[in-house]
């Protein structure tokens, strides 16, 4: 399963890009299990994705929770929590 | 009549409650938030999270008009560099009678501050930093639902 | 800053905010009154009674400053004949935070809709009527006593 | 004593005036004594200000009660509950 990654703001930055594509693991379900499986990839990764406490997710462009389903999602996000307005 | 924009560029207030004040309502509520301008923050850096955002403040206007029964509401926020005093964010509601524009004027931007995805890059001289998120503003959001 | 106003000719939104916008705040909170275009009335004319008018708006906007620690507040009402869609009123209220903006800027209109001296005339073809004042108004100013 | 006096709305519309001064007899201390006299002088001024319970009063820019002093006032109006807004 191929599957767009993208992070944003200070993750973004620790992990050096805004996007990209990974061929999934079946047994990566969850964006928590999806977070420990990219932090193998580099410093970056660990250090954007370790503490997940300061991290939110989006599966599809919908908030979601860590440990909701991924199975048939074509994006996931990772980001710290929202600041706008 | 839902209207939701990210932009850029600057925005007429205006011109932004132009379509509303064509609804035939009695009253529009409208919030502005502005880069301010207490601290030594020079710039402001918005990033978002291109379509998500926009279905984002789409669904938040919707909620709002079916809450109560607005003619209408419009939010515009804008993204890139801004400078103290520029305007970020514009949320507005049209309805026929004010408490109802004034109370999902409230409703908007309480929770757009929660469930839309912007985030704020402060740069202060040579230094940066990403705004941390704020406890009360997830209070101020909660009170609604 | 406290400004008040009382005026025939049309305003724009912009320029009315721009000194708000100036002081350094986050927030301003702001509520346009229209004309309605739901019924049969064709004019709406805005009588007042001058001087005291001045005085009762400014009084209004320095109870709001002072009872929301805000940067300043605006306040411009028409009088004169009015047509459907225009607009009749706005109040503006401007802080460091959001809460006292929203907060005060329903203060400040359901304050003038009881302790301002305007009254209301509608036309309806030949028929000329004074608007009646509304119970729910004395309502919504007596939650902020 | 001579006092101006105000009309506005549909006591203004009644009266046919939107001002008058009067000299004032020392017995007229309040704002209800003063629409009773003022009455008098007119029909259009009976229609507008016989009954009490739909009038407002301002006495020198000043919302006030019927029943307060007028004692060294300069100016008093009478009119209809406000609505602007």
């Amino acid at each position: 399963m191929t599957l767009t990654i993208l992070y944003f703001a200070w993750v973004r930055e620790r992990i050096g890009a805004s996007e990209e594509a990974v061929d999934l693991p079946q047994a990566v379900a969850t964006p928590r299990a999806l977070a420990a499986w990219l932090a193998e990839r580099s410093p970056g990764h660990r250090a954007a994705l370790s503490d997940l406490a300061r991290i939110r997710v989006a599966i599809d462009q919908e908030f979601a929770d860590l440990d909701a389903s991924i199975a048939g999602a074509r994006e996931v996000a990772f980001f710290p929590p929202v600041t706008g307005g | 009549m839902i209207a939701v924009a990210v932009r850029q560029a600057p925005f007429s207030i205006d011109a932004a409650l132009a379509p509303l004040e064509a609804l035939g309502g009695g009253a529009i509520a409208s919030f502005v938030g502005l880069v301010r301008g207490d601290d030594a923050v020079e710039t402001l850096t918005l990033e978002h999270y291109p379509g998500m955002t926009e279905a984002a403040l789409r669904r938040l206007a919707e909620e709002a008009a079916a809450r109560w029964s607005l003619l209408g509401a419009t939010i515009i926020h804008r993204v890139g560099p801004l400078r103290r005093g520029e305007r970020i964010v514009l949320v507005a509601a049209c309805a026929p009678h004010r408490r109802d524009a004034l109370d999902a004027c409230a409703y908007l931007i309480d929770r757009l501050k929660t469930d839309a995805p912007f985030w704020k890059r402060e740069t202060r001289g040579e230094e940066a930093s990403w705004v941390e998120a704020r406890a009360a503003d997830d209070d101020a959001a909660e009170r609604w639902r």
